[in-house]
């Protein structure tokens, strides 16, 4: 006969799973609200949700503070492991819905924000961003990506026009692909070491000394694959653009931070004890992938007619900008990471959230597409502030100093100098500037051409309201005093980034 | 003959190029659709074969977990599939390229 | 005695900003008066500080203020009265002041009366700031000063375009000179640590000769700009498109002299690299027979003067090259005096002809204005060297000077320049005063100028007469500071022989010229008769084709290179390349944007792709790494 | 306020900046004029404080900003960027008062005041991280001036000024985060302090990677030959003020940062690297002048000119003596003033004509003649005149440079005949001959707004040629100090004999100045 499990409660400490329970909890509770009274207005659900979402950041607070007291804590059968980097990139979540999802309060109406389920399917896709980051378990991992990444194509969908759809399925398809990419890679792992626990793996493989490497780089290669779909590295960014293009400015906006910075957390656990382990072929192909992933995005940036496309490959260049962390592996390249991701995260924002508010429901017919440059032109004559402030995001992106971005990129430059990566940095250098380009190009047309005929200044804010003026004006304000909270968060990065271990 | 664990592997490897080549080659989303789902169920099998070789249950647990997730993505898959057809009244994959550059 | 040094210095300082601000009012006569006045205040403080110096008193040496002063360089505005620099401020003085009251009557009739006299009290303080410095950076401020002044002079009428156009080309061919001057003073700072002249000469006797040599080249090349000396004498001849008081004062007495007045200052550095000394020398040899040469046949009053004064300037470099300082500058001045006068005279004739210049348009002007007749005739005289004016003391001296430093090559050159001097000076004169009035041909009825114009120009006369007598108590006073050294032919025969041959040489010549232009029915040059044909004529009548070279192998090849540098290099090759850059990135966007065609299947294939590139990567590293063992 | 003095002088402008949006555009002109003067008083009040005596950095701040990472708000003055923060002051207050453009003033005003900011913080920074914020915040006002106020082509000329000068500066900044982890190397922790870099001694190949790294960005801004096209299209899209202010201060930026970093950072590199430059730098002199020379356009032969004149200045800097390097700060004073002024000039023909075509001119000087005196006086000072202002940086730059090279300072000294042959063409071509277009036949003179910008420029330029000592003397110092130190720190043997050090040179021209009384 079998004996009874008797797990103790404490062993669990199920603490560590608080900050993802809540969202969800969140998610339910809205449902149920919309179950005993339907059609109610927006404004709650947002409300609520942000509330849930607040929440969830005091738990990170206090799990933060747990760190602090005793460094990495593991539970729930080990599944769940909350060390720094878990932390810092649930805290960048969070704090990225959180500065988003006021971006629901249009005075226009969307198609999506009138159904709950959206706002429930987004803290959904929340908790499992949040999932994803704290386990360095495959299995989790997976499951995480997956409700996260299902939840993300129904909002996408959820934008109701014939582009969103086509969004959608293109996003759905591509992600099924990578899916697919990513077990076959855990599969070969678990082949191999017969363990699914990125910890375990590591040792066992330095156990064996590498004995087939073969196999270990095959599997690196699949979950490579994977995440260089999410984090859209070339080739893989393909999907990138046209769903930036088919789903809402805001939600594009979105997708440009939080997946991305999962991702991230991800890639740096499983690959960087493989390139501490000394496997040159992956540092080779990430040195690669993301000079490829800077050049040729910036490249394609450059030649763009609309806007959010021009951000959307913009976005993608940051994020080869930004895997050259994980190429470089150091302590300080990790912090960069983290550094250049909070910086850019509202610097971004702050960017879409301009085009969401100055969103039309129909276009004018001199106006190929929803956010095409010839729109913005002249707009200092019309509407000055928010010209100059989309001028500042722009500046900041373009890492002209003393504006947010700039930081993150001088520090990220400085980690690839320290470690020895010459060439890189320069190509990082110059990267940014051919960036400058495009980034000037719409603050040339805002600042130094004629606005187009009929075109009074109303349609830059048709959507604004003091919700979303207020997010932006936070973002700006945070674009050009980040240097003055820099130290204590670069501290604070550092300190947490080491106690993990990377 | 011994079928041993190789074999296994050997049949997923190439339950995945079907899959792979599949995904390529396919226009029709939901034969695309079927593609995708041959990629989740190889790996499936290799997870179990190779559970049952180590003899531990975490193989399988993937397994199971991909089966649920396949699952899902099917419900979420075939949605999007629907709307898009009430919309152009065919699932060509050439037809949806209004996006480019 | 500071005073009358400050003085004389800045009176016509004031002068000149005095008739500058009326320079864009219509003619007012005090901006003429006034300048004048305070120029013969200087004159009179000059004269003053003279009689200081001739009993013996101590140089007056002034520091004003410091100029510059960085790392070891010390410059101040230091000034410095001693017998070589108060002949010159006499020169300067008395000159300017002369043409001073004689333009009040010259320019009467021009709009731009008032400019006039700033810029001509603006260059007399340039040129005493010039001689009565006393360091080379001072000295230089000088040099540059009558630069800028002779530049907007010369171009006085600006409305000309030969005027403006002669203006920059002197003021750009004296840049050429200056950057010579300017690496000789930066060779003296380097190796004496400073600029005064007192240190920097006590300094040369420490330094070898290369670098004295090389000193003494640089600077001279400066001297060589301000004096016109072959290659760059083009600009003196088209600098006479000025108003003639202009030509009398700067493109004679001073500016020109400059050259010289330097080499003397800087006798020291000279006389210790006399092969150098022997090359000025022959320089001044040749320019003195080149210039002569070019007067010969020229149709142009004013231009004849500039060449005689270019051939005396060679005079008086022969001197200096040949240590004889004392007889250069007494050259100098008594040159400055008939020199002055003959084109002042020079300036009657074109009022009375109505700024006719060529001579053969003239002829026996004599009759309607005599004063100017006896004047030019005396100051040719002059020129010519006939004893007992000035000419004959100075210019006799040279000679003698070269003779017993047995240059007989130098001496016989300038000899034979002496007759042709001679014979060019009395052709204009002839021509202007004598023969038939050919004048009438073209309706002008010519009249005699101002009195006072006149009266003007008398100290002049006077000077250019007695200045011979002045010699000894020159050579007293200036001997004090430069190398007394006499010339003594020691036998008196040949001195004799030599004095008295010159003298009828000379004679001949102007009888000659007399004969030749005073002839009823001479024959007006024009291009018909052979000689005018002869190979020789057409050279000296286009100045040995040499402003033609300037013009086609300089000038134009100049202009055209800058145009290629412009549109070809500048646009075409080093902007394109940027662009082109630029292009690049843009252009490789625009080729490889369709690999994004929008089509699903595609960017699934670009994924397998990449992972199929991965996975091949991986393959061949891994059997390399697996392998490696045994490949070795 | 004494020891904040610095910090003032650069944020009052840009908070008065802000402010401007609420001034009424009719009067924001009187209002852009008080703030200029306020500040020009304020920078006066620096000159007035400041200690000529002391060779050092005074009125230094410092404010923690990164400290972990070693970035800090360093601010400080020495003799040689002081009159640079003046005469930009300067500058910037006579350009807002003879601004002509009408169309949205109050953005024009405001754009200025926000760069005057810039500028004085480029030249107090002691940090490089905080050099570089104000180095690159600089480009943006002027790619708003030139791109918004500009000619035709202003657009592509604003963004090819702003990208070249971008990329140029990024690889600098790669520079100065390598020059930090050496520093870090060296002593364990992090500094972009410059006084810290300078107590860094590197071996020479190092140097000499890292003396490129700074180059690039520096000789875009200068533009050093074969960098030099934006500048160009810069000057000939720009309105009048734009045009004054990237000649007379921008410019600087590049040669001030040669000194300040180049030069006592890599002293032998600077050694090694001297010929070279040198040769760049009388490509600089001959090529552009003769460039000039060929315009049509007068405000491009200013433009081409100040290439010209910067290529002197890059001579006296790399003479690495006291004599040339404060003859090239002297001179990088003395060309804002002088090409601030030549700029000015165009801009009043052009407000008259609009057309900028020396053809379209000529005979000027019967209808202007105060526009043809004050012109001519400028015109003489450019090219290097005695007793100009102009005159004492070429000579001493050239004297200076003549220690190091004969045969080059020969070269580059052909800069005082090239400069006159353009000058004076362009100035025959405008002024002189007959006055044949029938429009220009009753132009008005000069009128109280341009004389009450030009004369103080015009005062200036005679004074300071006259008595440099005031400017000159407090330059000395720090340039002494300067290559002090690089004689001190520089390894190699050839860097020892080629910088002599001041201290030694002193006594050895004491002892002869005695012999020689």
């Amino acid at each position: 006969m079998l004996e009874p499990i008797n797990v103790s409660m404490e062993s669990l400490n199920v603490m560590t799973l608080a900050p993802m329970l809540i969202p969800v909890i969140g998610a339910l509770f809205i449902l149920v609200v919309d179950l005993f009274k339907s059609n109610l207005d927006k404004t709650l659900y947002v409300v609520l949700s942000l509330l849930f979402l607040l929440i969830d950041f005091g738990a990170l607070v206090d799990s933060s503070g747990l760190f602090m007291q005793n460094g990495t804590l593991m539970g729930m059968f080990d599944v769940m492991l909350i060390d720094g980097l878990a932390i810092l990139s649930q805290f960048i979540i969070v704090g990225a819905s959180m500065l988003f999802i006021p971006l629901a309060l249009t005075n226009k109406r969307f198609h999506e924000f009138s159904y709950p389920e959206f706002f429930a399917l987004f803290l959904f896709m929340i908790s499992g961003f949040q999932f994803m980051v704290a386990t360095d378990n495959l299995i989790l991992i997976f499951v995480g990506l997956e409700t996260a990444s299902l939840a993300l194509y129904t909002l996408i969908a959820m934008h109701n026009r014939v582009k969103s759809f086509e969004a959608a399925v293109k996003y759905f398809t591509m992600g099924a692909l990578a899916a697919g990419f990513y077990s076959f890679g855990a599969m070969i792992f678990y082949a191999l070491t017969g363990s699914v626990e990125i910890g375990q793996i590591a040792t066992t493989l330095a156990g064996n000394g590498y004995a087939d490497l073969g196999f270990v780089l095959v599997a690196v290669t699949f979950l490579l694959a994977s995440f260089s779909f999410k984090l859209s590295l070339v080739p893989f960014h393909t999907w990138a653009p046209d769903v930036y293009e088919g789903s809402s400015a805001a939600m594009a906006g979105y997708m440009s931070i939080v997946p991305k910075i999962a991702a991230f957390v991800v890639a740096m656990r499983l690959f960087e004890f493989l390139i501490h382990s000394g496997v040159v072929w992956l540092e080779v192909v990430l040195y690669i992938l993301v000079v490829v992933t800077m050049t040729a995005a910036n490249i394609w940036a450059l030649v763009q007619t609309d806007v959010k496309r021009m951000l959307a490959y913009s976005s993608v260049s940051h994020a080869g900008f930004v895997m050259a962390a994980i190429l470089i592996g150091s302590t300080q390249a990790n912090s960069a990471l983290f550094l250049y991701w909070v910086l850019f995260s509202f610097t971004n924002l702050g960017s879409f959230s301009m085009l969401w508010i100055s969103r039309q429901k129909k276009l004018p017919d001199h106006q190929s597409s929803d956010h095409s440059y010839d729109k913005f032109a002249g707009m200092i004559h019309t509407a000055p502030i928010a010209a100059t402030s989309m001028a500042l995001f722009m500046l900041s992106l373009a890492g002209l100093p003393p504006f947010a971005l700039f930081w993150g990129k001088m520090y990220m430059i400085s980690s690839a100098v320290t470690s020895g990566y010459t060439v890189l940095a320069l190509i990082m250098a110059l990267n940014s500037a051919i960036a400058g380009y495009y980034y000037l190009k719409l603050i040339v047309y805002m600042f130094m051409k004629e606005p187009v005929v009929d075109n009074d200044g109303t349609v830059y804010a048709s959507n604004a309201t003091l919700a979303l003026r207020f997010i932006i004006g936070f973002a700006a304000i945070a674009t050009i005093f980040a240097f003055a909270v820099l130290n204590p968060t670069l501290e604070f990065i550092t300190s947490f980034v080491y106690n993990s271990g990377y | 003959m011994e079928i041993g664990l190789n074999h296994y592997l050997v049949l997923s490897t190439i339950l995945f190029a079907i899959g792979l080549v599949g995904v390529m080659r396919r226009k029709n989303l939901l034969l695309l659709f079927f593609a995708t789902e041959i990629l989740l169920n190889s790996v499936n099998i290799a997870f179990a074969a190779i559970s049952h070789y180590y003899g531990d249950l975490t193989g399988q647990m993937f397994a199971f977990f991909v089966i649920a997730i396949a699952a899902s993505e099917v419900a979420v898959g075939l949605g999007l599939l629907i709307v898009w057809y009430k919309r152009h009244g065919n699932i060509d994959l050439d037809t949806m390229s209004t996006m480019r550059g | 005695m500071e005073i009358y040094l400050y003085l004389a210095l800045f009176s016509p300082l004031v002068g000149s900003l005095f008739a500058a601000l009326f320079t864009t009012k219509s003619k007012t006569l005090v901006a003429g008066v006034v300048p004048s006045l305070l120029l013969f205040t200087s004159f009179v403080s000059s004269s003053i500080l003279l009689v200081h110096i001739l009993n013996g008193g101590a140089p007056v040496h002034v520091e004003m203020m410091t100029w510059m002063a960085t790392g070891d360089l010390y410059i101040p505005f230091g000034f410095v009265v001693d017998q070589v620099s108060v002949t010159m401020m006499m020169v300067v003085t008395i000159v300017s002041t002369v043409v001073h009251v004689y333009s009040i009557g010259y320019m009467d009739h021009d709009k731009s009366f008032n400019r006039f006299f700033a810029w001509l009290s603006a260059f007399v303080f340039s040129m005493l700031i010039l001689v009565m410095s006393d360091n080379y950076a001072g000295l230089f401020i000088g040099w540059e000063g009558v630069g800028l002044c002779s530049w907007g002079l010369i171009g006085f009428w600006f409305h000309k375009e030969s005027a403006s156009w002669a203006a920059n080309e002197a003021f750009i061919m004296n840049r050429i000179a200056d950057l010579g001057m300017l690496i000789g003073i930066f060779l003296v700072y380097w190796n004496t640590g400073s600029l005064q002249y007192d240190h920097v000469f006590e300094a040369f006797k420490g330094l070898d000769v290369d670098t004295l040599a090389l000193i003494g080249i640089f600077l001279f090349i400066g001297a060589m700009g301000k004096s016109a000396q072959f290659p760059l004498h083009t600009w003196l001849a088209d600098a006479m498109e000025g108003p003639t008081p202009v030509s009398a004062l700067i493109h004679a007495a001073t500016m020109v002299t400059a050259g010289v007045y330097l080499v003397v200052r800087s006798n020291e550095l000279y006389s210790l690299i006399p092969e150098i000394g022997l090359f000025i020398a022959s320089l001044g040899a040749f320019v003195a027979i080149f210039a002569a040469s070019m007067a010969l046949v020229n149709r142009d009053m004013k231009r004849i003067i500039a060449y005689s004064t270019l051939s005396q300037l060679g005079y008086m470099f022969a001197a200096a090259g040949l240590g004889a300082y004392w007889v250069a500058l007494f050259h100098l001045m008594a040159h400055a005096f008939f020199k002055a006068l003959l084109f002042l005279g020079a300036g009657n004739v074109m009022h009375a002809m109505h700024d006719e210049l060529d001579p053969f348009k003239m002829g026996g002007l004599g009759k309607t204005m005599k004063a100017t007749m006896v004047m030019m005739t005396l100051a040719s005289v002059a020129l010519a060297g006939l004893f007992p004016l000035a000419g004959f003391f100075s210019k006799d001296a040279i000679l003698e000077a070269a003779f017993v430093e047995h240059h007989y090559v130098i001496y016989s050159v300038l000899l034979f320049t002496a007759g042709l001097t001679a014979f060019y000076s009395f052709r204009l004169v002839a021509l202007i005063f004598h023969g038939e009035e050919r004048y009438t041909l073209f309706g002008i009825h010519p009249h005699e100028a101002y009195k006072f114009m006149l009266v003007a120009m008398s100290p002049l006369l006077l000077l250019a007469i007695i200045a011979g007598s002045l010699k000894m108590t020159y050579f007293e006073m200036v001997t004090a500071i430069l190398p007394d050294i006499e010339y003594h032919i020691h036998s008196h025969v040949t001195f004799w022989i030599m004095t008295i041959g010159t003298q009828l040489f000379v004679v001949i010549a102007i009888l000659y010229a007399y004969k030749k232009y005073t002839t009823i029915g001479m024959n007006v040059p024009d291009g018909t008769s052979e000689t005018e044909n002869t190979f020789m004529y057409k050279l000296l009548k286009n100045q040995y084709y040499i402003p033609y070279a300037y013009d086609e192998y300089i000038v134009k090849p100049y202009t055209k290179l800058s145009a290629l540098f412009w549109t070809e290099i500048d646009q075409k090759v080093v902007d394109a390349t940027v662009d082109g850059i630029a292009g690049v990135i843009y252009d490789s966007g625009e080729q490889t944007r369709d690999m994004q065609d929008g089509n699903l299947s595609t960017m699934l294939r670009w994924m397998v792709i990449g992972t199929i590139a991965l996975l091949i990567l991986a393959v061949m590293f891994g059997l390399t790494a697996r392998y490696a063992h045994v490949l070795g | 306020m004494v020891d904040h003095i610095l910090s003032i002088l650069i944020f009052f402008p840009a908070l008065a900046g802000m402010f401007g949006f609420m001034i009424n555009k009719d009067s924001i002109r009187a209002y852009g004029v008080a703030v200029g003067v306020i500040e020009f008083a304020l920078s006066l009040l620096l000159w007035f404080w400041f200690d000529g005596g002391v060779a050092g950095m005074q009125f230094m701040e410092q404010i923690p900003l990164l400290p972990s990472f070693g970035i800090n708000y360093i601010l400080g003055v020495d003799g040689i960027s002081l009159f640079i923060i003046v005469l930009s002051a300067f500058i910037t207050m006579i350009g807002i008062a003879s601004l002509t453009e009408t169309p949205n003033v109050k953005n024009m005003i405001v754009t200025l005041l926000f760069l005057q900011m810039t500028m004085v913080g480029v030249f107090s920074a002691l940090d490089g991280i905080v050099f570089y914020v104000f180095w690159e915040l600089s480009l943006v006002p002027m790619l708003y001036i030139i791109g918004a106020w500009g000619g035709p082509l202003r657009i592509y000329a604003s963004i090819k000024f702003f990208l070249y000068t971008f990329a140029g500066s990024l690889v600098m900044l790669v520079g100065m985060l390598f020059m930090a982890y050496f520093y870090y190397q060296a002593t364990g922790e992090w500094s972009f302090a410059i006084l810290d870099w300078y107590r860094l001694i590197l071996p020479e190949n190092l140097q000499l990677w890292l003396f490129l790294a700074f180059f690039l960005g520096f000789a875009i801004k200068v533009p050093m030959f074969p960098f030099h096209t934006w500048l160009p299209y810069a000057h000939g899209q720009a309105p009048t003020i734009g045009s004054v202010i990237l000649a007379a201060i921008l410019l600087k930026m590049g040669t001030y940062a040669f000194i300040r970093f180049s030069l006592p950072m890599f002293p032998d590199a600077s050694v090694a690297l001297m010929t070279p430059i040198a040769i760049i730098a009388i490509i600089m002199i001959i090529y552009t002048a003769m460039v000039a020379f060929a315009q049509k356009d007068v405000k491009q032969v200013v433009a081409y000119s100040s290439i010209s004149h910067m290529g002197v200045i890059i001579i006296g800097t790399f003479a690495l003596n006291v004599e040339g390097i404060s003859g090239s700060v002297f001179l990088m004073i003395a060309h804002g003033v002088v090409s601030g002024a030549l700029f000015l000039l165009v801009g009043v023909i052009y407000d008259r004509r609009h057309t900028k075509l020396m053809s379209e001119f000529g005979g000027l000087a019967h209808v202007m003649p105060r526009y043809a005196t004050i012109f001519g006086l400028m015109l003489m000072a450019s090219v290097g005149l005695p007793l100009t202002i102009n005159f004492v940086g070429e000579f001493l730059s050239l004297l200076g440079f003549y220690q190091q090279s004969h045969i080059l300072t020969l070269l580059a000294g052909t800069a005082i005949i090239v400069g006159a042959i353009y000058m004076l063409a362009a100035y025959k071509k405008m002024f002189f001959g007959d006055v044949t277009k029938e429009e220009n036949k009753n132009l008005p003179d000069v009128n109280k707004r341009e004389l009450l910008a030009l004369i103080p420029l015009s005062i200036i330029t005679i004074w300071l040629g006259i008595y440099p000592k005031p400017v000159l003397e407090p330059i000395n110092k720090s340039a002494e100090a300067i290559v002090q130190l690089m004689h001190d720190k520089s390894i190699t043997d050839e860097a020892k004999m080629r910088i002599p050090s001041p201290l030694n040179k002193a006594q050895t021209s004491q002892t002869s100045s005695e012999g020689a009384h």
